[in-house]
């Protein structure tokens, strides 16, 4: 053996960590995993939408052992307003088929499953141990972690972060410029109990089939979004909130949960269901407005670490971002150890993985929309427009003669108090982004 | 109703003080009881009106196995056929399991009832019970504070002293010394003894002097959430609702009127004085001593009472 | 040779092992018995009496520094006196055995007094106060008696001592010591199959206790009694006094009382 | 605190409550024409939403007989059937099982609504009624069964989850089991076996119909408190039949008669909690079924404690669901400190059943209005929110404030005591009246949780409001004490200093009484209610000789609508408090003080140490006047409109705060 205690170190076994060191176990490298909960996933959010497509190249036919919920066969997109709501709802049952497109699962369940894939592969997992700090040779390129455990110094020539958002490692490395609470939303998710059966009436799905729902408004003036999914025998339902916003208004999430339950498209839901869980995260959301630098000299990052997440309101999708990219870090730093040169340099693969790949492109499309989705127009003025112009589109006012589409628009404009400039222009980034 | 099998309750007696949930056991037992340890006689008085037929055994070896064996003696002599009902105190779980096997009988560790075919176990921490069924005689604990005590008027007794001996064995575990309670450093939960305050005494001071009054009855101090609010006194001291839920024997209440999240976390008191200047409230209404005056000013006469003034 | 018996917990209706582990109680038991090997120089060996995944508490008990580490293998299912008659009989040659006070589960408390009897020495139970001397051969341990009274208990030679969780914090284990352990050898020991039903617990009723009943014949009586109005009897007395005589009036009750003498 | 086993579930028969809290049956006047209302449905609703383990609703009436008040449900109308589905299918969108409480009042009634004789085992008059009643005939037992039978049909067409009977304090089952009312001779009368057959009757015949489906429970009274009523012993020996009928799944329990002691079934904060426990916990030592215990269960872990004893497996807890919806769900949430605890005050639940009007709560105007609210449970935050200034911390400010503050405005409350809570704090602050003052706690606790402002110790004057500038003024100044026209000038006379409003006694400004002062009082009861009693009782404890007059026709008149009454009366008689009544002042100088007796005449002089006045007040107007002449948006509520009482400041603030 080298002077080393490994070939590298990956810190986190979220899905980010757990993806690159499985990686690097398949390249035959001796690799350690430290997670500082009792067990992978022991410190995330209770569930979430998982789109694993990633893994078909790690684990191939991955559908038949990982701890699913439900296969996400329906997504919605919900626009709320004071008391009413518009929704755009798209179903297939061939998403409920293999390969599958997307799952609904228990966070815990599934970094723990995954964190089991990079054990059978060969990595060495240590639990319940935290890393405090990034170690250096005297040229001060990365070459290992301390923890806090006694004697509890790792070496490696490759450190990959995966340490979640707001990653310290990333920062000691100098990798991030200053980020600053703007570029932060907060989610804050119950998970509330249903029986099977009642799940499977309310959101019109049968066997393991679930549905995916995002929401704009009805966080109670907060810039934000909701979302709400369905698990076997839980519906999660959150929100996801700007955090300068939450504190200017000195309003609690629970209070706005608590107003989002209240909303009458929401509330027959989730009626009669109980609290099991109320959990809160921050989430990075600026996209990539925000990333950091992603490699240095003996060290990658990965996942939220790199605030690789798309909070776009409409979109909530990290653990996606997070897989693929801890499976191309993992890439990177196995051939850099091949090629026997782990500088900046060297690692410089992963970047060029993360381009060629929909990790990067993704957010370069979905550039402009965290803004946009997070604006005030957008989260204030809009909703009430379009549910206005919904409504009176639907209502039947006989005998006055429906008025047309263009007058309804132009009037529910002027109500809502909405320059035309500004609505063309953010259709304009909106068609930008997202078409 | 059920009929409950012949018991006999083996109470480990020390310096003639009967455990936690001894008197529960010999209730449990319908009244017939072996006392064994130090002093028995003692905690025969102790347990006069419970007990209705008593045996001892002055035990000069206090170890739980020695215990163990020479009460297994003395039921063979005495009642051979009734199972055994042991209190769920520290000395009666450390001399169960020995007894259980110098009986070559089954233990029931933790019971909360003893039916007639049936033994009822506190499991998971009292969050489960495991009802087991019983053939032919047995060792059970019983876990105080559950069952509550019968007390009967007829306070006649039988006492038929025992003597057996025990061999004299070295012992490598040896008592030094037992502490009698330290109401000032000990858990509010646990005290014996507690000395309440509440809105009725009008200054922080006056909780430094309850503090010593209470020290001097070897009791503990309480308060009531009024004084947390009021930070004159810490949250580990306030008894209720929010508070610590304590259960003390003996209960005085300085200025207390006993709204019912105080009282909630006050326990079953078998004593209880209350001074108040209001004659009606529930304090008052609980007390057995209900003195209407001013707190204040009692608390300055008790404290002068209790700890004669020093000459500076 | 020092011993530790360590229990196994699944915690109720988890439906994995993930959230498995052993009590703070087995934990200050680990901590101390690795405490008195460091003073006499001397070697841990830890046992537990659990299913495969019990092993995982094994490891984490050599990565903190047990030599040797046996499981007994068994389901759940073991009565007291047979989980101590197998202990006994891997830790017959231990000087000192810990073990924690009450199991988080079972929690009938009567293992470690089982085991002493087993084994024939002497037991300290229900400790919360360990001081070990320089060279380990003498143990000052303190043990809650009811009523708030503690008794002090010296130990100088063989004997099961149990622990309340309190009573000592586990060391964190050494990094490298856990990815050794990770792969260290575990002696398996078969036991015979369970001998006491685990399945049949039934939700927690507590015991009726009942109140005194108004007594009296008359309706009114019963009202009054009930709602402490007017001069119905009732155990309250009620007196009006001077403070000082209110003061007089406290001791002399607690002197009636038996509280002061 | 930790719960071991408040919000464990429990099997009842074939039911499982969700936690053992229980909101037990009570009145609610919601019925119209015999029928249960969508008022009822939203009702339930709402605590079945707040967490509620089990729901037993009113009772329904099973005979045409049996009509004691006007908006009874009646059970034996097929038309009912409708409104259960109603109930039940919005309780059970909140998985909470809900069972029908269904009885016959038997001779606790009054042929006046039903125009028919009320039927009871013997011809033995009721109390409250003082109607002889018709002894029922065997064909009539039948019949009395057979109605049981039908309305239990009715109950499981309309979606209940189980039946209870009402044996307890009003019914014609509690007729037959009491040696007071139950006189017979033939097989019904006599032994308690005969005494306790049409339960027996009954049961089976319920069981019958209801199969194994539902639930059936049975409410039994443990002590009538009554002359030659049952008694505890009777009960658990009644218990312990019902429970050999082997049909049955829970005994609810209850204490005290209708329509004779009422006042301990619903009992006031007179009253000590826990004072009806004996009965559960005696019962549940005879018997293996679940039993509930019901009276003053105010708080949860008093509840806990309960079980923890062994005193009961389940809490009946009515009141305090009925001032808080969530109150289960906020104790099990941890958040103990927010619920809006029940004042054991009886003004707006068992006062408005006094009144046949529609069960409210004094601290909570929601209470009876859910159907309105209901339509969403959306609360309508303002787009534009504005500055609310707030004059006055007593209940109708303080629930202005809290209606504005969230429908989202910025609130200040400005008080212009040091301490929050106008008359209510001094209200509380008498004997045994202290749980009053958790109104203001609980106002005081949700202006905190929405951000309200209070400020104390300033006042609002105008040019305080042109400094402030607020959008809107809520002026809830209150109502300050006023001298009568027949007490003469202090100025003129020294004597008349000697009488004083009740205020002054409780905010320690008149200094009257002592240990042992001796001193006589007459207090003037021209209010009839707390103001005076209560005063009436400091002065007794503190040594006063305590003679209360009143023009009426008796002491504290609306005492008996919130079952205030007879207590005070046993405590009054215990204090040597003289009672004195159709007394009208005419005037009060040189020391004497005259009564006109009116039935006769005649003047009486009393020469007291003090005279003390309960009388109305006066409202304090001058700032919402100047304010509105000033032109400023202002609108004023509570007391300071027109004296009433706090329930009505509360309904004014409530109604005022939420249309800003
Ligand atoms: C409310 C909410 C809802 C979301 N919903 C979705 C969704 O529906 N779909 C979706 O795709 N994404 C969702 N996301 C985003 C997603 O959770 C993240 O993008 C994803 O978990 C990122 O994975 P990761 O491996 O980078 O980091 P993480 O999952 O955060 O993992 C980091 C790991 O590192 C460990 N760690 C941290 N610091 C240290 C240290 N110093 N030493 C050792 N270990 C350490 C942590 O314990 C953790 O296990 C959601 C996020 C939130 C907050
Ligand atoms: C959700 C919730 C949780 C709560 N939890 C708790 C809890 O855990 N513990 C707790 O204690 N409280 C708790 N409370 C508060 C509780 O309701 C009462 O307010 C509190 O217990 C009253 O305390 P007190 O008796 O000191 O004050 P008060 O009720 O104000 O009583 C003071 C007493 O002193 C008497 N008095 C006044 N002057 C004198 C004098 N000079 N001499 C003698 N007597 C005098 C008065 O007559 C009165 O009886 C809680 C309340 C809520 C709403
Ligand atoms: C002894 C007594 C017993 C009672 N018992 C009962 C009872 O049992 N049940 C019941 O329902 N009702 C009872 N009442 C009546 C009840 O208390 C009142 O009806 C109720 O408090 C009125 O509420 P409010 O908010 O309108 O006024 P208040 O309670 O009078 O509050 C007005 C507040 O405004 C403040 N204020 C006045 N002017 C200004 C200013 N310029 N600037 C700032 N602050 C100002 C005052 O200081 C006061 O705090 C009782 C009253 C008394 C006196
Ligand atoms: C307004 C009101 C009406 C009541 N009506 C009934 C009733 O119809 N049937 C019944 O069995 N109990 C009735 N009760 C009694 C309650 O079930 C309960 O025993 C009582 O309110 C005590 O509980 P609490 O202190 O939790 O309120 C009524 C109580 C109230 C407050
Ligand atoms: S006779 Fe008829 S109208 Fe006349 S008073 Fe009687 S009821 Fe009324
Ligand atoms: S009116 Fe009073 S007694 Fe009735 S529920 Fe409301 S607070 Fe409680």
């Amino acid at each position: 053996m080298s002077r080393f205690d490994a070939d590298a170190i990956v810190v986190g076994a979220g899905p980010a960590g757990s993806c690159a060191a499985l990686a690097l176990a398949r390249a035959g490298k001796n690799v350690i995993l430290v997670e500082r909960g009792p067990f992978a996933g022991s410190k995330n959010m209770y569930g979430g939408v998982v789109y694993p497509r990633i893994l078909d190249e790690l684990v191939p036919n991955w559908w038949e052992t990982a701890p699913v919920q439900r296969w996400v066969v329906r997504r919605s997109t919900m626009i709320l307003a004071d008391d009413n709501a518009f929704t755009i709802d798209y179903r297939t049952p061939s998403w409920g088929r293999p390969p599958y497109n997307g799952a609904t699962a228990y966070r815990p369940d599934f970094d723990h499953w995954l964190s089991r894939q990079a054990v059978a592969a060969g990595a060495t997992l240590v639990t319940s141990t935290t890393v405090t700090g990034l170690l250096r040779d005297p040229a001060g390129r990365v070459n290992g972690v301390r923890t806090d455990r006694p004697d509890g110094d790792l070496s490696a020539p490759i450190v990959i972060a995966c340490d979640g958002v707001n990653s310290f490692l990333a920062k000691e490395a100098g990798l991030y410029t200053a980020t600053d609470a703007a570029n932060f939303t907060v989610g804050v998710k119950e998970t509330l109990a249903l029986p099977r059966s009642v799940i499977e009436e309310r959101f019109g799905v049968r066997d393991d089939h679930g549905v995916d729902i995002e929401i704009l408004g009805g966080t109670s003036g907060v810039n934000g979004g909701g979302f709400i999914y369905t698990n076997l025998e839980t519906v999660s339902l959150g929100v996801v909130l700007k955090l300068p916003k939450l504190t200017a208004q000195s309003k609690r999430p629970e209070e706005i949960i608590a107003g989002l339950k209240r909303h009458p498209a929401i509330a027959p839901l989730i009626e009669g269901a109980t609290v099991q869980e109320y959990s809160a995260h921050v989430i990075p959301e600026a996209g990539l407005s925000m990333m950091p630098t992603m490699v240095t000299d003996g060290m990658l990052v990965a996942g939220d670490a790199a605030a690789l997440c798309l909070a776009a309101g409409i979109w909530l999708e990290g653990v996606n971002f997070a897989m693929a990219s801890g499976m191309y870090a993992g890439r990177a730093a196995a051939a850099a150890i091949d090629q026997g040169d782990v500088s900046a340099k060297g690692l410089a693969g992963y970047t060029k993985l993360l381009e060629e790949s929909f990790v990067l492109a993704d957010h370069r499309k979905l550039k402009d929309i965290p803004g946009l989705v997070l604006s005030d127009r957008v989260q204030q003025k809009y909703p009430g427009f379009v549910t206005s112009v919904i409504e009176r589109v639907f209502r039947v006012d006989n005998p006055n003669p429906k008025p047309g589409l263009r007058r309804i628009v132009r009037e529910e404009r002027k109500r809502a108090g909405i320059k035309l400039g500004d609505l063309l222009r953010d259709g304009w980034k909106g068609m930008r982004g997202f078409g | 109703m059920n009929a409950v099998p012949a018991l006999i309750a083996v109470v480990p007696v020390r310096d003639g003080i009967l455990p936690a949930g001894g008197l529960e056991s010999i209730s449990e037992a319908r009244g017939i009881a072996l006392l064994i340890g130090s002093d028995c006689p003692a905690a025969v008085e102790s347990a006069r009106g419970v007990a209705r037929r008593v045996f001892t055994v002055e035990a000069t070896d206090q170890s739980p196995a020695i215990l163990g064996r020479v009460a297994a003696e003395a039921i063979r002599r005495s009642l051979p056929d009734h199972s055994v009902v042991v209190p769920a105190s520290p000395d009666g779980r450390d001399l169960a399991p020995h007894l259980a096997l110098a009986l070559g009988r089954p233990l029931h560790s933790g019971a909360i009832e003893i039916r007639a075919d049936e033994v009822r176990l506190a499991r998971q921490g009292g969050l489960a019970i495991a009802p087991v069924r019983v053939e032919g005689p047995f060792v059970a604990t019983l876990q105080p504070g559950i069952r509550g005590v019968d007390f009967v008027a007829d306070t006649t007794l039988e006492h038929a002293p025992l003597s057996i001996s025990a061999p004299t064995t070295g012992h490598s575990v040896v008592s030094v010394e037992v502490r009698p309670p330290d109401a000032s450093t000990m858990d509010l939960a646990e005290a014996p003894r507690i000395v309440g305050g509440g809105a009725g005494l009008d200054s922080d001071a006056r909780f430094a002097m309850l503090a010593e009054v209470a020290a001097s009855l070897d009791a503990s101090m309480g308060v009531t959430r009024v004084i947390t609010d009021r930070g004159w006194a810490t949250h580990e001291r306030q008894i209720g609702t929010t508070g610590v839920v304590v259960d003390p024997r003996l209960y005085i209440a300085f200025g207390i009127s006993g709204a019912v999240q105080h009282t909630s976390g006050l326990g079953q008191p078998a004593h209880i004085i209350s001074v108040n200047t209001d004659p009606h409230c529930p304090m008052m209404q609980m007390a057995d001593l209900a003195i209407v005056a001013d707190a204040n000013e009692v608390l300055v006469a008790l404290a002068h009472e209790v700890t004669p003034v020093s000459p500076s | 040779m020092i011993a530790v018996c360590l229990k196994w917990v699944q915690p109720h209706g988890a439906a994995d092992d993930r959230f498995a582990g052993i009590s703070a109680a087995d934990q200050s038991a680990l901590e101390l018995a690795l405490r008195t090997a460091e003073a006499r120089g001397d070697e841990v060996l830890a046992v537990t009496v659990g299913p495969v995944g019990a092993e995982r508490a094994l490891r984490d008990a050599l990565a903190c520094g047990a030599t040797r580490a046996v499981r007994i293998a068994t389901e759940p299912g073991v009565s007291s006196l047979r989980t101590a008659t197998a202990l006994a009989a891997e830790v017959d040659a231990a000087d000192v055995v810990w073990c924690g006070d009450y199991s988080a589960d079972r929690g009938s408390g009567s293992v470690p007094a089982f085991l002493a009897a087993r084994l024939g020495i002497d037991q300290a139970l229900g400790l919360i106060d360990i001081e070990i001397n320089g060279n380990g051969s003498h143990i000052r341990a303190v043990r809650r008696l009811d009523g708030g009274r503690r008794e002090v208990l010296s130990v100088t030679g063989r004997a099961v001592l149990s622990v309340e969780g309190s009573t000592a914090r586990l060391r964190r284990a050494p990094l490298r010591s856990v990815i050794t352990a990770d792969a260290a050898s575990i002696t398996v020991r078969p036991l015979e199959s369970p001998d006491i039903s685990a399945a049949d617990l039934v939700p927690y009723r507590p015991r009726a206790r009942v109140l005194p009943a108004p007594a009296s014949a008359n309706a009114l009586d019963r009202v009054r009694a009930l709602t402490d109005t007017g001069a119905a009897p009732s155990r309250t007395e009620t007196v009006v006094l001077e403070p000082a005589a209110a003061a007089r009036r406290i001791l002399d009750a607690l002197r009636d009382w038996g509280y002061l003498t | 605190m930790a719960y071991k086993y408040l919000w464990t579930p429990l099997q009842l028969g074939p039911v499982a409550a969700r936690n053992r809290i229980v909101f037990s049956a009570h009145l609610t006047n919601y019925a119209r024409d015999g029928k249960p209302t969508e008022q009822h449905a939203a009702y339930y609703a709402a605590r079945a939403a707040g967490g509620a383990g089990l729901i037993i609703t009113e009772e329904h009436s099973t005979h045409p007989t049996d009509w004691p008040y006007e908006k009874l449900i009646h059970g034996f109308h097929q038309d009912v059937i409708p409104g259960y589905k109603r109930i039940t299918d919005a309780v059970h969108r909140h998985r909470t099982p809900i069972f029908a409480q269904i009885n016959h009042n038997g001779g606790q009634a009054s042929s006046m609504f039903s125009r028919l004789p009320v039927w009871a085992p013997s011809p033995v008059a009721d109390p409250l009624f003082r109607e002889v009643p018709k002894a029922v005939s065997h064909a009539e037992i039948d019949e009395i069964v057979a109605g049981y039978a039908l309305v239990a049909e009715h109950c499981a067409e309309g979606g209940f989850d189980g039946i209870e009977l009402q044996c307890s304090h009003s019914s014609i089952v509690r007729g037959f089991l009491s040696p007071a009312t139950n006189k017979r001779t033939d097989e019904y009368g006599g032994s308690l076996a005969n005494r306790a057959r049409l339960l027996v009757e009954i049961v089976a015949a319920v069981r019958r119909v209801i199969g194994n489906r539902l639930a059936l429970g049975v409410r039994l009274c443990g002590d009538e408190l009554i002359e030659n009523g049952t008694t505890i012993d009777e009960a658990v020996e009644v218990a312990r039949i019902v429970e050999a009928t082997g049909h049955v799944d829970y005994i609810n329990t209850s204490i005290g008669v209708a329509t004779a002691s009422l006042f301990m079934i619903e009992a006031s904060m007179h009253i000590p909690p826990g004072y009806a426990m004996f009965i559960p916990s005696a019962i549940r030592k005879a018997v293996d079924l679940p039993v509930v215990g019901v009276g003053r269960f105010k708080d949860p872990l008093q509840a806990e404690r309960a079980l923890a004893e062994g005193h009961c497996d389940l809490v009946g807890v009515v009141r305090g669901q009925i001032a808080d919806p969530d109150f289960a769900a906020k104790a099990r949430a941890g958040a103990t400190d927010e619920i809006r605890l029940c004042l054991s005050c009886n003004q707006e639940c068992v006062g408005r059943m006094g009144l046949n009007r529609w069960l409210g709560c004094i601290e909570n105007p929601r209470t009876g209005r859910e159907h309105e609210w209901a339509v969403d449970g959306h609360v309508s935050l303002t787009n534009k929110p504005k500055n609310v200034m707030v004059v006055g911390a007593g209940p109708a400010g303080l629930q202005a404030a809290i209606a504005a503050a969230r429908n989202g405005h910025r609130v200040t409350v400005y008080e212009k005591d040091e301490k929050v809570g106008g008359q209510v704090r001094l209200a509380a602050s008498v004997p045994n009246r202290a749980e009053f003052g958790d109104m203001i706690r609980n106002q005081i606790n949700e202006c905190r949780r929405l951000g309200v402002e209070v400020v104390t110790g300033t006042g609002v004057w105008p040019g305080f409001v042109e400094e402030k500038q607020p959008d809107h003024i809520v002026v809830a100044t209150g109502a300050e004490p006023q001298r009568p026209w027949w007490v003469a000038d202090p100025d003129a006379d020294e004597t008349a200093r000697r009488v004083v409003d009740v205020r002054a006694i409780l905010d320690g400004s008149a200094p009257l009484g002592g240990p042992q002062s001796g001193e006589s009082v007459v207090v003037v009861d021209e209010i009839g209610f707390h103001h005076a009693t209560s005063v009436a009782e400091l002065l007794a404890d503190r040594g006063c000789a305590v003679e209360i007059t009143t023009p009426g026709m008796v002491v504290g008149q609306d005492l008996g609508i919130t079952l205030d009454m007879e207590n005070w009366w046993i405590r009054a008689g215990a204090k040597g408090i003289v009672q004195s009544t159709d007394l009208v002042p005419m005037g009060y100088a040189g020391g004497e003080l005259t009564l006109l007796h009116h039935p006769t005449g005649v003047n009486q002089t009393r020469r007291p140490d003090w005279v003390v006045l309960a009388v109305p007040p006066n409202p304090v107007e001058w700032l919402y006047n100047d304010l509105k002449n000033a032109g400023w948006s202002v609108e004023r509520v509570g007391d300071c409109v027109a004296p009433r009482r706090a329930h009505a400041a509360v309904v004014d603030g409530e109604r005022v705060g939420s249309s800003l």
